[in-house]
């Protein structure tokens, strides 16, 4: 039981993150190799706000959330807006870039100590029993919820809301798009707006339900492979994939060898790569684009 | 003849012994010249410090030219350049510590490892193209890291692997000056294979590669082959290159071969300019010393000491910065400069050559 | 009659280095059908393309002349915004969002705020002008045939409510009786919605006996224009677009002859 | 090949600018001052910096001031190895400072056996070879020691522990935990203990919770961790949201002062060598009032390791005297008796073969209710 409950938190951890990495990459193409540290960006601002707001976490939440939002689209105003129509990778390597940047100036700005924004927000994390003997913390819990929240929201956004179809438009053709009066621009922006968002959101909860450090980067890279594997340009692929890529690792840390926790991801995304390269629920012809 | 004509009018070759030829004109002999010179001359007057500065360069120099030979000219992007490096230094290291294997077998068997991970990081690229072959390399990059660290672990070298100086026929290479001198050789060597493979068949394969697969492979290159060859060969350099850091710096460990040093290197060949085994100089010359600039530039300031602890987080966001300014602004990088510097005497007074705007 | 479109000396460069348009001008008139002809390569679609804007990815520009829109210089605009003006571009090809269904493909493009009554209004209109999208409505953009696949791509450019419509090739790899079907819905639209279409066609033909005015583009220049009349009179046209030839046949020596006489034309 | 003059330029520019004699004692330091383990020797380095500066203030060693040069590898092997060259030859460092990670030792040593500059390891672990028989170059401030940290801790369980010990083990994935972790699983049997396999966590882990699972499907009912910081409180923490119930024990790193304090937990025992500030001993107040006078940004509970390296190091430069060459400081180092004012449960002693110290001394503290208590206090183990 608690195995399961371990598999679904870590599953919607990397689910949540990955989605980030498709929004991106579904609508411009992009690999955003900074979504790690755009996140850890995202824990940090929490930090920031619970301290200067400590008292009503409520508002310190908004406060964050709405920063991490502003955080994406100006990274794609002033950063990635100059790399459209460039190479694909070198817009890849510019996030990349991007990445260094940003973990050079969080370290600056909030050192490399351990923190616990909970703490300063005046949160407790009690762990709650679930029905079958598993149990799981409060913060993991909203985690999940919050995961499954953001998938329906996005499935419902893009698929019914005028930007969100627009979105998808860009992603299949920009010219004709811009053709039929839609600016790229805006939808760029947003994607990288909503992407960063999602990403924050899981840094956040992460560090609420496990305190903070700079090495949170890592977990953003970790949950890239599911995303890959689920196959770049797929919301349900990225959820797939997480599951996946979460299953291997509690499963190999629990039978196997702890250890291999940490290539396992890479392990079944080779794999992946070999047998299926566009991924589990990707469209073919992404492969092309280079 | 030719050699006399002015560089202002255009360089015109009148026979196959120039185009065979490594230098053109008679003003590129006398700055290589003046340049070998320099480089010959430098550890007699730099400090050990400066010494080991350049000895970084050589051995980035080399890395460099590999990648560049591979994502420069054959188009194949590689984000697991690192583990390319530890698994020649491992090898080095291993050998030398289980079997007390000398210098001159472990170079070569550093270099047959490169090979056939070479092959193991080129399969992918059979199927893959672009991002997908990069995160396949970054994903291969995490494995080879992982079985270096089980070896240090199981091994007992909790402290990375130590390598004691290396002795060829009773001579022991040790010290900054012998270093200097054999890094340098090895990066001038590699620099000679590259231009001699770039300008053989291997060469233009990989450029029409670069261009077009499909279209290559109509043309009758074997593309698979040729992906192979250049991922074998770079892979090859690379190994020997982790080798001789190996050796340089008297030990391996597996914390040396950090992801950001493959994107270091990646940074190198952006920063120096891509398509230009100039530009992987220059690039590996930059990346090298561009932290010691920072640090220096930094401690000059006043209260120097109170900024030692930031002086690592500066340098990280000051490389960001940088390879963003190249990426964005000067997509051809050090090289795209110094072109630019050199086509505006070439061509004054005209502006620009005709195709010189498409050249990507 | 208003000159809704002007363009002057227009000259088109890809890549910073190929010129593909040199001084094109030619004028449309508010409610004309105009036709653009001319033969591959003649940089027809680099006309529609320079009128209705590039893209960085293009990497192309108009480094000379000027496109005019009722009177206001668009040329180098971004293509959204030129949509947004009230020009429309209907695309050779990839005309339609492969991954999206009709009724995405009709929802997607940027409408001028209106009212939803409008709105619904519009919808009707479209759906009227093209029934056998209101069929489709659920199928995605990728599985429709050619003639549905022009419908839709002319549908979802009408929501932008364009002033000005641009087709390029509507013929293309199309059954004659669809386009013959097309070019009359065209001329009902136009009726309808008052606006002003722009057509370039390889088939002189088939633009010509719905379009009031038309060019003739050689070379990136344009070397013949006039009304529907003139054109179709033209011996040339005849000969070499309408494909009529007069009786006796022809050695190579008057073709030559044809093309020097061509140049009095440019 | 122009640019070739540009690179020689470049490379001859370089040349200036060597080193040259200062009028102080020259004391080299490379540490993990940022990158992931940074958490650990930063704070250490800043103490460091302070309690220097401070005796600076009160006008030096034998009349000199001392220089400290820090430089930041961020625990990366390459980057000390260019560090400790650069503080060797470039700023003639009289005595070499190591405070990172494990990873490091080895290029820095080699660097430091090549100058003959003794090589002092403050805050980061102490390599096997300041144990007696110590290699006369190298010397250790650490507080923790490994084979011995594991011996008291095992010793504190077995007399705590009323019912027979099921101890599980998590240790980082870096090879100084994993080595120790190994080394107490084979202990802990002797002991009358039943040991499970040690849970090797990897650094960077989004959720600590499967881990922790294993380790209460183990059965355990005590855990011993010994590892960074990070993983061992989280490790905790993720067993006790399992509503796992046993004994945890743990090394008392910087942080565990504050960390008690939040945790509030009365099974959750630090094992350490050093003294909480809940002592509130002279010397605390001392470092305080310094850190405060600073304005340092981490808190004084984490500043004790470095202040030990200050005390030690100056005594060791006054008992080298004035010129020091790296010669007379190594001298002096092998012959040393400093009094830590109670920072430790006794000296820091140095002879000829022991460069760690005669005896080790560890205490174990606890959260009771309200307030921080000591469990079992000061018992010490003869290094030999």
């Amino acid at each position: 039981m608690q195995l399961t409950v371990n598999i679904v938190v870590l599953a919607s951890i990397y689910a949540l993150i990955a989605c980030g990495y498709v929004l991106i990459y579904r609508v411009s193409r992009v690999l955003n190799l900074a979504h790690g540290e755009l996140m850890m960006l995202g824990a940090y601002l929490l930090l920031a706000t619970a301290n200067s707001f400590s008292g009503n976490p409520a508002v310190a939440i908004a406060v964050a959330v709405a920063l991490s939002l502003t955080v994406g689209v100006m990274v794609y105003v002033f950063l990635m807006r100059k790399m459209t129509g460039e190479m694909v990778l070198a817009a890849v390597l510019t996030t990349v870039a991007l990445g260094i940047l940003l973990r050079g100036v969080m370290v600056l700005i909030w050192s490399a100590q351990q923190q616990y924004p909970g703490q300063a927000l005046g949160f407790s994390n009690p762990a709650i029993a679930l029905p079958g003997g598993g149990r799981i913390s409060t913060f993991a819990a909203i985690l999940v919820l919050m995961t499954a929240l953001t998938y329906a929201a996005l499935f419902v956004f893009l698929r019914f809301g005028t930007w969100g179809v627009r979105m998808r438009a860009a992603g299949q053709n920009p010219l004709l798009a811009a053709q039929r009066g839609i600016n790229l621009h805006a939808v760029y922006a947003l994607a990288w707006g909503l992407s960063t968002l999602t990403g924050s959101i899981a840094g956040m909860l992460i560090a609420l339900d496990s305190g903070l450090t700079n090495t949170m980067v890592i977990i953003g890279l970790k949950a890239f492979p599911a995303a890959l594997v689920g196959g770049l340009d797929s919301l349900v692929g990225a959820l797939a994939g997480a599951l996946i890529i979460a299953a291997a690792e509690v499963l190999s840390i629990q039978y196997i060898d702890p250890l291999l926790s940490d290539v396992v991801p890479f392990l079944v995304l080779i794999a992946m790569l070999v047998v299926r390269p566009w991924g589990l629920f990707g469209t073919r012809e992404e492969l092309d684009r280079v | 003849m030719s050699d006399r004509m002015p560089r202002a009018s255009g360089y015109f070759r009148t026979g196959y012994a120039q185009e065979m030829a490594l230098t053109k004109t008679r003003l590129e002999r006398v700055s290589l010249g003046a340049f070998v010179i320099a480089l010959l001359v430098y550890p007699h007057l730099a400090s050990p410090f400066y010494l080991d500065l350049a000895s970084q360069v050589f051995l980035a120099s080399i890395g460099a030219l590999s990648l560049m030979l591979l994502t420069g000219y054959a188009g194949q992007v590689s984000l697991g350049h690192a583990g390319l490096l530890a698994a020649g230094a491992f090898t080095a290291g291993i050998l030398s510590k289980e079997l007390a294997a000398p210098i001159y077998v472990t170079i070569p068997a550093a270099a047959v490892t490169g090979a056939v991970l070479g092959v193991i990081f080129g399969l992918p690229s059979l199927r893959l193209r672009g991002l997908y072959l990069a995160v396949s390399t970054l994903a291969l990059h995490f494995v080879v890291v992982y079985l270096g660290g089980e070896y240090e672990t199981k091994r007992g070298f909790s402290t990375g692997i130590t390598i004691d100086t290396p002795v060829i026929f009773g001579f022991r290479l040790y010290g900054g000056k012998i270093w200097y001198f054999i890094l340098l050789a090895f990066a001038a060597a590699t620099l000679l294979i590259c231009v001699n493979l770039l300008r053989s068949r291997s060469g233009r394969a990989w450029r029409a590669i670069q261009a077009h697969e499909t279209v290559a492979e109509a043309l009758g290159i074997s593309v698979a082959g040729y992906k192979l060859l250049a991922f074998v060969i770079s892979s090859a350099i690379a190994a020997v290159a982790g080798a001789l850091f190996a050796y340089y710096r008297s030990f391996v460990s597996v914390e040396a071969f950090s992801l950001f040093l493959s994107i270091q290197y990646v940074a190198m060949i952006i920063i120096g300019g891509m398509g230009s085994l100039l530009g992987a100089l220059l690039g590996a010359l930059f990346v090298t010393l561009f932290p010691y600039l920072i640090e220096a530039v930094l401690l000059k300031l006043p209260d120097a000491q109170s900024y030692a602890g930031v002086l690592f987080a500066v340098n990280y966001a000051a490389f960001g910065v940088v390879m963003i300014l190249f990426l964005v602004f000067e997509p051809q990088g050090l090289v795209g400069i110094w072109r630019r510097i050199q086509s505006y005497f070439l061509l004054w007074p005209f502006k620009h050559k005709p195709v010189a705007g498409a050249r990507k | 009659m208003t000159t809704l479109l002007s363009v002057e000396k227009l000259e088109v460069v890809y890549h910073r280095a190929i010129t593909a348009v040199q001084g094109i001008t030619l004028s449309v008139q508010q409610g004309q059908i105009v036709a653009i002809l001319g033969t591959n390569g003649a940089g027809k679609s680099t006309t529609l393309r320079a009128i209705s804007g590039f893209l960085g990815i293009d990497d192309a520009r108009v480094t000379e002349g000027s496109v005019a829109f009722k009177g206001r210089r668009i040329e180098n605009r971004p293509p959204n915004e030129v949509t947004r003006l009230g020009i429309v571009l209907v695309p050779e090809r990839e005309k339609v969002f492969p991954n999206l269904t009709v009724a995405e493909n009709l929802a997607a493009p940027f409408a001028p705020a209106m009212s939803n009554a409008q709105r619904r209004e519009r919808e009707e209109l479209i759906y009227q002008f093209f029934p056998r999208l209101a069929a489709l409505r659920a199928r995605i953009g990728g599985l429709l045939s050619g003639g549905e696949r022009q419908m839709l791509a002319i549908a979802s450019g009408l929501v932008c409510r364009p002033e000005l419509l641009l087709i390029d090739e509507l013929s293309l790899g199309l059954a004659p009786v669809v386009v013959e079907d097309l070019m009359q819905r065209l001329v009902h639209i136009r009726k309808e919605l008052g606006i002003t279409i722009v057509i370039v066609e390889q088939s002189a033909a088939v633009a010509l006996d719905i379009a009031d005015y038309g060019y003739v583009l050689e070379n990136g220049r344009v070397v013949l224009d006039g009304d529907r009349e003139r054109l179709t009179s033209h011996g040339d046209i005849q000969e070499f677009y309408l494909g009529q030839s007069s009786g006796d046949r022809r050695s190579y020596r008057d073709v030559k002859q044809y093309r020097r006489s061509r140049r009095w034309y440019g | 090949m122009r640019p070739s003059i540009i690179i020689a330029a470049a490379l001859a520019a370089g040349l200036t600018g060597s080193a040259h004699a200062q009028d102080a004692y020259v004391v080299g330091i490379t540490a993990a001052l940022t990158g992931p383990p940074a958490s650990t020797y930063a704070p250490a380095m800043e103490a460091l910096r302070i309690y220097i500066d401070g005796v600076n203030a009160r006008g030096g060693i034998n009349g000199k001031k001392v220089n400290l040069v820090i430089a930041d590898d961020s625990a990366e092997p390459s980057k000390a190895a260019a560090n400790a060259k650069k503080l060797l030859t470039q700023d003639n460092a009289a005595l070499l400072i190591n405070a990172s990670l494990s990873s490091t030792y080895a290029p820095v040593v080699a660097e430091a056996k090549n100058a003959g500059v003794p090589l002092l390891f403050a805050s980061s672990v102490c390599p096997r070879e300041v144990y007696p028989p110590a290699n006369e170059g190298q010397f250790c401030t650490t507080a923790f020691a490994s084979t011995y940290d594991s011996r008291a801790a095992l010793a504190f369980v077995k007399d705590t522990a009323k019912d027979t010990v099921k101890i599980g083990f998590s240790a980082m994935a870096i090879p100084l935990s994993r080595g120790e972790m190994e080394f107490a699983a084979k202990q802990a049997p002797l002991l009358g203990m039943v040991a499970l396999p040690v849970e090797v966590i990897p650094p960077p882990t989004a959720d600590y919770t499967p881990f922790a699972t294993k380790l209460k499907d183990g059965g355990a009912n005590w855990v011993f961790s010994w590892a960074p910081w990070v993983t061992q409180v989280r490790t905790f923490e993720a067993l006790r949201r399992l509503d796992w119930k046993g004994d945890f024990i743990t090394w008392a790193h910087l942080e565990a002062e504050g960390e008690l304090k939040r945790i509030k937990d009365g099974k959750f025992f630090v094992i350490g060598a050093n003294a909480l500030f809940e002592d509130n001993l002279p010397i605390h107040k001392e470092i305080i009032e310094a850190n405060k006078k600073a304005g340092s940004k981490y808190p004084p509970e984490q500043m004790t390791e470095g202040w030990i390296a200050g005390m030690v190091i100056e005594a060791a430069l006054k008992g080298a005297g004035w010129p020091a060459t790296p010669a007379k400081i190594q001298a002096s180092m092998s012959n040393l008796k400093v009094d830590l004012k109670g920072l430790r449960g006794g000296p820091i002693e140095w002879t000829k073969d022991n460069h760690f110290r005669t005896k080790q001394f560890y205490r174990v503290y606890k959260w009771d209710g309200s307030k921080i208590v000591v469990a079992k206090d000061w018992y010490s183990y003869d290094v030999k």
